[in-house]
C-alpha cells in the first residue's frame, strides 16, 4: 500500500530522520496561510500516488504567500499526469506546501526486502533526485548496497560505509550513517516493502533533509498496522481497480479489448500472453483468486464489463475446487440484457462441469466452450465480434 | 521415486481443524497420502475422519505419531509462529500453503530455517505431489495427475495445474510437482528444486514455469549454466504481455528493472540450454516433441 | 539496576500485561484514598528493593480503607527487615494499595539472559509465589525453559508449550502466551537483565494478572535508557555503597574488620580471599576500577574509613598503568590525622614505586610494605592492632 | 609457538586516536607488537607514533594493511557496531577490552559471530599475550611476562596479572596468557581456551583463574572430564569469602544459586583432576611444585 508523500513523511519525523517544514494544505488559501507562516520561498507539491510530478507540473517553487495559494489553485481539484500515472492522471486533493532549501547535494536512500539475500537491503546512490532504476541501468556502479543481518539489524558501520562510499566526508558519515538507522527502523516497525528517500539532500549548511519521501507499506503485514490501513486513498486508484481491490479481486486495466476472468495470477498472466498469441489485446489482468465462488465471479464479470473497450470475453478458471455451476451462475447472473451479444470463449475444468455448460446455453448467452489454451486462441480467432 | 515426499511421508497437517486445513485434508486422504497427525492450537484431543489425531502442539504431534513432514493451512498472522514450530520440533520438511504472510517475518524465518537445515516448500505456494508414490501434500486438483518421469517446478498454482494438464492430456507422467509460491521469498526456489531434480534418478527432465517478477529464473539458468542440472530443461514464462510497473496478484508478480521482464528471463534460461516453449498454451506439445 | 514493584508494574502495564488496580501512597491518608477508590479488600505493599517482604511484615492485606491507613502507617518511615535485606533492613517510603484478587493458581514467569546458551530464556513454573530458587533445587522438573532464538524473537509457540507444560487448559494457553511475549518485548525494549513476574496469577475468573514484579535493567545499557535511570532510588542503598557507586567506586559492605582497596574485581576478590586465608575477616569488597587516579583512590579510602569496623587495611594495587606515587598521595591525603595510627597492609605494583614508598613514609602512616601475597598473609598476621 | 597471537599478527587497533587506545598502542609497540593500522571512524587519515596510519573504516583498514586480527578499545555503545564492523570486514580475531557493553548487544552480535567463525576475546578484558612471539594485543602490564610454556586463562584482568606475576616469579614461563574477560558473555569461555592450549605442542599445562558466579569453570571441568583438555591443569577460584546474592563488581561475579559458588566450581574442576590451588596467594608455589 502506497502512503502519500505528506504521510511518509510524518512517518519520517516521527522515526527521527529531518523533512522540511512545512503544511499540507486542501485549499489554494491554506496554502497561502502555510506559505506566510514558513516566510519564504516555497516549493507547492501535488499528493498523488506517482512520482515524476515534477515533469508534470505538480511542483512548483514560488517566493510570496500569493504565488503559493495561485500555484495550489492551479494543482488542486485537477487530475495529475505524469510520466507515471497513464494518460488519465490522477486526482490532486492536497498540496504539500514546504520550505525551500539550499541544497548542495542530492543523494538516493531506499530501502527495500531483496529476494537474493533474503534480506534487507539499504540502497544508497550519490546520483539523488534523479530515476534511480536509470542510474542502475546507466551507472551501476553508482549504486551501493548493504545488506541487514537479521540478527542484528542496520549498523552504524554500514551507514557510515554506504556515506563515505558515497563521497561524503567522513564528518558528515556519523549524522547520515544516523539518519540511515532511522529510516530502517521505521521500515522494521511499519512493515515497509519500499521506503525511499529521493533525493536525501545536504544542505549548503550540512543538514540533512529528506525532501521527498515514499513508503510502501506491505499489505500482507496491515493486519498489524490498522492505523496505516486507514490511510489508503481510495480517490488515486482506478475505480474499476479500487473496487476490485475491496472485493478482493486482482483487477489491473490494461488497453486491448478481451475482457479475461482467471483463477490464480500466473493463470491469468498465462492467459494474458495466450490472447496476445491469438492476436489480440488483454482489456484487464483478473485474477478472480481462491474459491472462485458466484458472488466474486459474478463481481468480477461486471468489472469487466464496466471497461467499455471490451469487446470479447476469455474465461480461464481451473478449477478442482471450483464448481463449475457456480462460476457459470455468477457469470450469468451479472451480464445484463443488453450485453447478452458480447462473445465469450469459456474454459472451465472443474466439477459439475455439464451443469455449468447447462447454465450457460439456457441462458442464451453467445459463449464458446473449449477445453484448452490451444483451442481458446483457436476460438478467439474464429469469434465475429457483432 | 520422487523429490520431497513419497510414501514414506508421514504427514501432520497445521491448521487442520479450519475450513481449508478439513476440506484438503479430506482430499489429501482421498487422493491417498498418510496423514498421521493434525495440530490446531487449543483444538487438540479430537479425532478427525476416524483416523487423524488432532493435537494441541505440534511437538506432541511429532512424538506421538511420527510425522515427518508438515503442511500448513494457518491463517497468515500466525504462519511464522506455525512454521517455527515446526521447525522446532524437528521436522525437516514443512509445505506452507498459507498465503499472505507478512515478507518480514519471512525474512526471519528463512533465516532461522538456513541455520537448521529446514526445507520450506512456500508459503503462498499449491504444494507437493508425488503421482507414483500416491502422495498429495497440497491443494492440487486430485485428477490430472499421471505418474511418470517428468519434474515441474512453477512459481504458480493454477498455472501449475494447467502445465501438469498439458502434460497428461499429452501423455506424459509427472515424477513430482512443485508449486515453489508464488511471494517474493520463498524457502525453496527453482534452484534447490532443479538440484533435487538433478539427484532423482526417477526424474528424465523438467519443465520450469517461470513468470515476471524477481530474478528466480535468472538464478536456475546460473545454475543450469554451471552444470549443477543437466537433464532435458523445458521452460515457459508467463506474464510476457504483463505492463511494467502493475502489480499482477500475487506479491513477487510485479515489473521492475529489466531483469525481471519475461523476455530477460527467457534469455537468460535459453543460453543456459534450456527448451523454450513458445507460450503456455505449447507446454504439454512442445515437451512431447522435446522428449522424442 | 533495580526498580520498584510500582514502577515496574508501570512498564508491565504500558507492554500489555495485567497489573492489580491500585495506586501509590507515600502517607496513610493516601493509602486510604486509593482503598477508597478501589472499594474492596485490598493489599498494602511495602516499597523497597528486596523480596520476602510477606515475612517481614511489609505486605497487609486489609478490608477496610481505615485498615489500609492503618497498615500504611505501620509501614512508613519504618525500615523493613526481610530475609532478602540484612538487618538492618530498607527504608520505606512508599506502599502500593492495590486491589486483592480471587487466585486460581499462583505461576512463575521470569525472563533472562542464559550464559550457557548466550541467549534470553524464559522460565516458567507452575510452583508459582514462593522462592524460585528453592523450587528449582527441590523440583528442577518443575523449572520450564524456552530458548529465545535471537533472529525472530520469542514465538507464540513457545509460550503455548510452557503454559501447557505448566498443566494450563489448552484454552488459556494463548493468552497466556500473549502475556508472555509482551514480557518479552518489554525485556529486550527496555534491556532488562531480569525480568520476574512471581506469582503470576490465575484468578477465579481466569484472568492473568501479575501480582507481583521484579525488573532489573542492565546497568551498562542505561546509557540509552536515561528515563529509567532517573528512577534509582538511592535510599534504597547502603549510604556508603551509594557513594560509591556514584563515584564508579565498586564498593560492598561486608562483616569484617579488614578494609581492603584494590584495583579489579577478581583481584579485589582474591585479596578478600587472602584476608580470610590470614585468619582475619574483610570489612568490604573494593575495586576501585581502572587506572587508580589520586582522587579516586582518596575517595575510596574515605568510604573504607567511615566504616567504623575496619580496624586495618590491606591495599593491593598491581598497576602497570597505575603510578605508586599518585596511590600513595590519594591515600595519605584521605586518611584524617586521628585514624594516623590504622595499621596497613600495602602490595603496589607499578611505576614510581618508591616514590610512592616515601611518600606514605613521610607521612607518617602506619604502613608495612609487602611485595607478594604470601607476604600480605604474614604481614596481617604479625599486625599489632593499637 | 602460542595460541591466537604470535609474530605473524598483524594488529589493527580500533578506537586508537582515544585514550586509552593511544596509550595501549604505545605500550604494544613498546612491546613488539606488529601494529599495522589504527582505526576511529572520522579520524582517518592521520599517522600515530610516526609508523601507525589511521583509517575510517575497518574494510579500508584491513584491504590497505594486510591486518589479520584488531584489539578494540570503543567506547561501550558503539562496542557492538564496532565488532560486527570488523567480523564484516573478515577479520577471524577481535579482542574486545572495552568494559560495560550492554548484555543484549553481546547476545546478538555473538549470534553473528558463531555464524561467521569469528574468534572473539572479551569483552571487558585485558587481551591477549604470547611472551615468546613479543606479541601483546591487551592492557596488561608489560614487565610481568616471561616466555615459557604455561597457559594462562582467567576471567579477571588484575589477577591474571597477580597469577602471571607469581608464576614469572617462580620461574615459570607462559605461552599464552588470555584473559577471557569478566562479562556474563563472552566470545571466547575456558572450554575455548583450554581446547587451544591442547592443540598447542609449546603449551604444557594451564592454570585456570576462576570466580564466583555462573558456569564457566563447570563447562570447563565437564570439557576435561569429557578428556578434551589432557594436559596438567592448576586452578584457583577467586571469591570463596564473597557473601551470596551480592554484586561484587564484575558484572559476573554476583553468586546466585549453588553452581555459582566458589566451592561449586572448585568440586567440579578437582572430579576432573585439576590441581587445585589452595588460594589466589599460592598460584606460583603450586604451579611450581606441580610441574616437578
Amino acid at each position: 500500500m502506497k502512503l502519500h508523500e505528506y504521510q511518509s513523511k510524518a512517518l519520517l519525523a516521527m522515526y527521527g530522520l529531518l523533512v522540511p517544514h512545512g503544511g499540507l494544505a486542501g485549499t489554494p488559501a491554506e496554502a497561502r496561510h502555510v506559505a506566510e507562516r514558513l516566510a519564504g520561498p516555497c516549493v507547492v507539491k501535488a499528493q498523488v500516488y506517482a512520482g515524476g510530478r515534477g515533469k508534470g507540473g505538480g511542483i512548483r517553487v514560488v517566493h510570496t504567500p500569493h504565488e503559493a495559494e495561485t500555484a495550489a489553485a492551479a494543482m488542486l481539484g485537477t487530475r495529475l499526469v505524469t510520466p507515471q500515472t497513464g494518460p488519465q492522471g490522477l486526482p490532486v486533493h492536497h498540496v504539500l506546501v514546504e520550505e525551500a532549501l539550499d541544497i548542495d547535494r542530492e543523494l538516493y536512500l531506499g530501502i527495500t526486502i531483496d529476494s537474493g539475500t533474503e534480506s534487507v537491503v539499504v540502497v544508497a546512490s550519490r546520483a539523488g533526485g534523479t530515476d534511480i532504476e536509470t542510474v542502475a541501468h546507466d551507472h551501476p556502479e553508482l549504486i551501493l548496497r548493504q545488506v541487514v543481518d537479521p540478527v542484528v539489524g542496520f549498523q552504524a558501520f554500514q551507514g557510515r560505509r554506504l556515506a563515505i562510499d558515497m563521497g561524503l566526508p567522513a564528518s558528515m558519515a556519523r549524522s547520515l550513517a544516523g539518519q540511515m538507522l532511522a529510516l530502517y527502523n521505521l521500515f522494521m516497525a511499519k512493515d515497509c516493502s519500499l521506503a525511499e528517500i529521493n533525493p536525501l539532500v545536504v544542505t549548503t549548511d550540512d543538514r540533512v533533509v529528506a525532501l521527498d519521501a515514499k513508503l510502501t507499506i506491505d499489505d500482507d503485514a496491515l493486519f498489524r498496522h490498522e492505523d496505516l490501513a486507514a490511510l489508503r486513498d481510495w480517490d488515486q486508484f482506478d475505480p474499476l481497480e479500487a473496487r476490485a481491490a475491496k472485493a478482493g479481486i486482482a483487477y489491473v486495466k490494461l488497453d486491448g479489448d478481451v475482457g479475461c476472468l482467471v483463477n490464480g495470477a500466473g493463470l491469468a498472466m498465462a492467459t494474458m500472453d495466450t490472447i496476445k498469441a491469438a492476436g489480440f489485446s488483454p482489456a484487464n489482468f483478473l485474477d478472480v483468486g481462491g474459491g472462485a465462488d458466484p458472488q466474486r465471479v459474478a463481481m468480477a464479470t461486471d468489472i469487466i464489463l464496466q471497461d467499455p473497450s471490451v469487446k470479447r470475453i476469455l474465461v480461464n478458471v481451473f478449477g478442482g475446487i471450483a464448481r463449475c455451476d457456480d462460476i457459470a451462475r455468477g457469470i450469468v447472473q451479472a451480464i445484463p440484457q443488453e450485453r447478452r451479444a458480447l462473445p465469450m470463449v469459456v474454459r472451465l475444468l472443474g466439477t459439475n462441469l455439464e451443469e455449468g455448460k447447462a447454465i450457460f446455453r439456457a441462458s442464451g448467452l453467445n459463449v464458446r466452450f473449449v477445453n484448452s489454451l490451444l483451442e481458446a486462441i483457436e476460438a478467439l480467432q474464429a469469434l465475429t465480434v457483432p | 521415486m520422487s523429490i520431497l515426499v513419497n510414501k514414506d511421508t508421514r504427514l501432520l497437517v497445521q491448521g487442520i481443524t479450519g475450513a481449508q486445513g478439513q476440506f484438503h485434508t479430506a482430499q489429501m486422504l482421498a487422493y491417498g497420502s498418510n496423514i498421521v497427525a493434525g495440530a490446531t492450537p487449543g483444538r487438540g484431543g479430537r479425532t478427525l475422519f476416524d483416523r487423524v489425531p488432532v493435537f494441541d502442539e505440534v511437538e506432541e504431534a511429532v512424538a506421538r505419531t511420527g510425522a515427518n513432514a508438515s503442511i500448513l493451512f494457518v491463517p497468515a498472522p500466525s504462519a511464522a509462529d506455525a512454521i517455527l514450530e515446526t521447525a522446532d520440533a524437528g521436522l525437516k520438511l514443512i509445505i506452507c500453503i498459507t498465503e499472505g504472510v507478512p515478507a518480514l517475518d519471512m525474512v526471519k524465518v528463512l533465516h532461522v530455517l538456513r541455520e537448521k537445515d529446514v526445507t520450506l516448500i512456500g508459503p503462498n505456494c499449491p504444494g507437493v505431489i508425488s503421482p507414483g508414490e500416491w502422495c498429495r501434500a497440497g491443494i492440487m486438483p486430485l485428477d490430472i495427475h499421471l505418474p511418470g518421469r517428468i519434474g515441474v517446478a512453477s512459481r504458480s498454482g493454477t498455472l501449475t495445474y494447467e502445465a501438469v494438464h498439458q502434460l497428461t492430456q499429452a501423455g506424459i507422467g509427472q515424477s513430482t510437482c512443485i508449486g515453489i509460491g508464488g511471494d517474493q521469498l520463498v524457502g525453496t526456489g527453482f534452484v534447490d528444486a532443479l538440484a533435487l531434480f538433478q539427484e532423482d534418478p526417477e526424474t528424465d527432465a523438467v519443465v520450469l514455469i517461470g513468470e515476471i517478477g524477481g530474478v528466480k529464473e535468472q538464478h536456475a539458468a546460473e545454475f543450469v549454466k554451471a552444470r549443477g542440472f543437466t537433464k532435458p530443461l523445458f521452460v515457459v514464462v508467463a506474464g510476457q504481455t504483463a505492463p511494467p510497473g502493475k502489480r499482477m496478484g500475487h506479491a513477487g508478480a510485479i515489473i521492475t528493472g529489466k531483469a525481471a521482464l519475461a523476455s530477460s528471463k527467457i534469455a537468460a534460461l535459453q543460453e543456459a540450454g534450456a527448451t523454450i516453449i513458445p507460450g503456455p498454451a505449447y507446454i504439454g506439445e512442445t515437451v512431447k516433441q522435446g522428449l522424442r
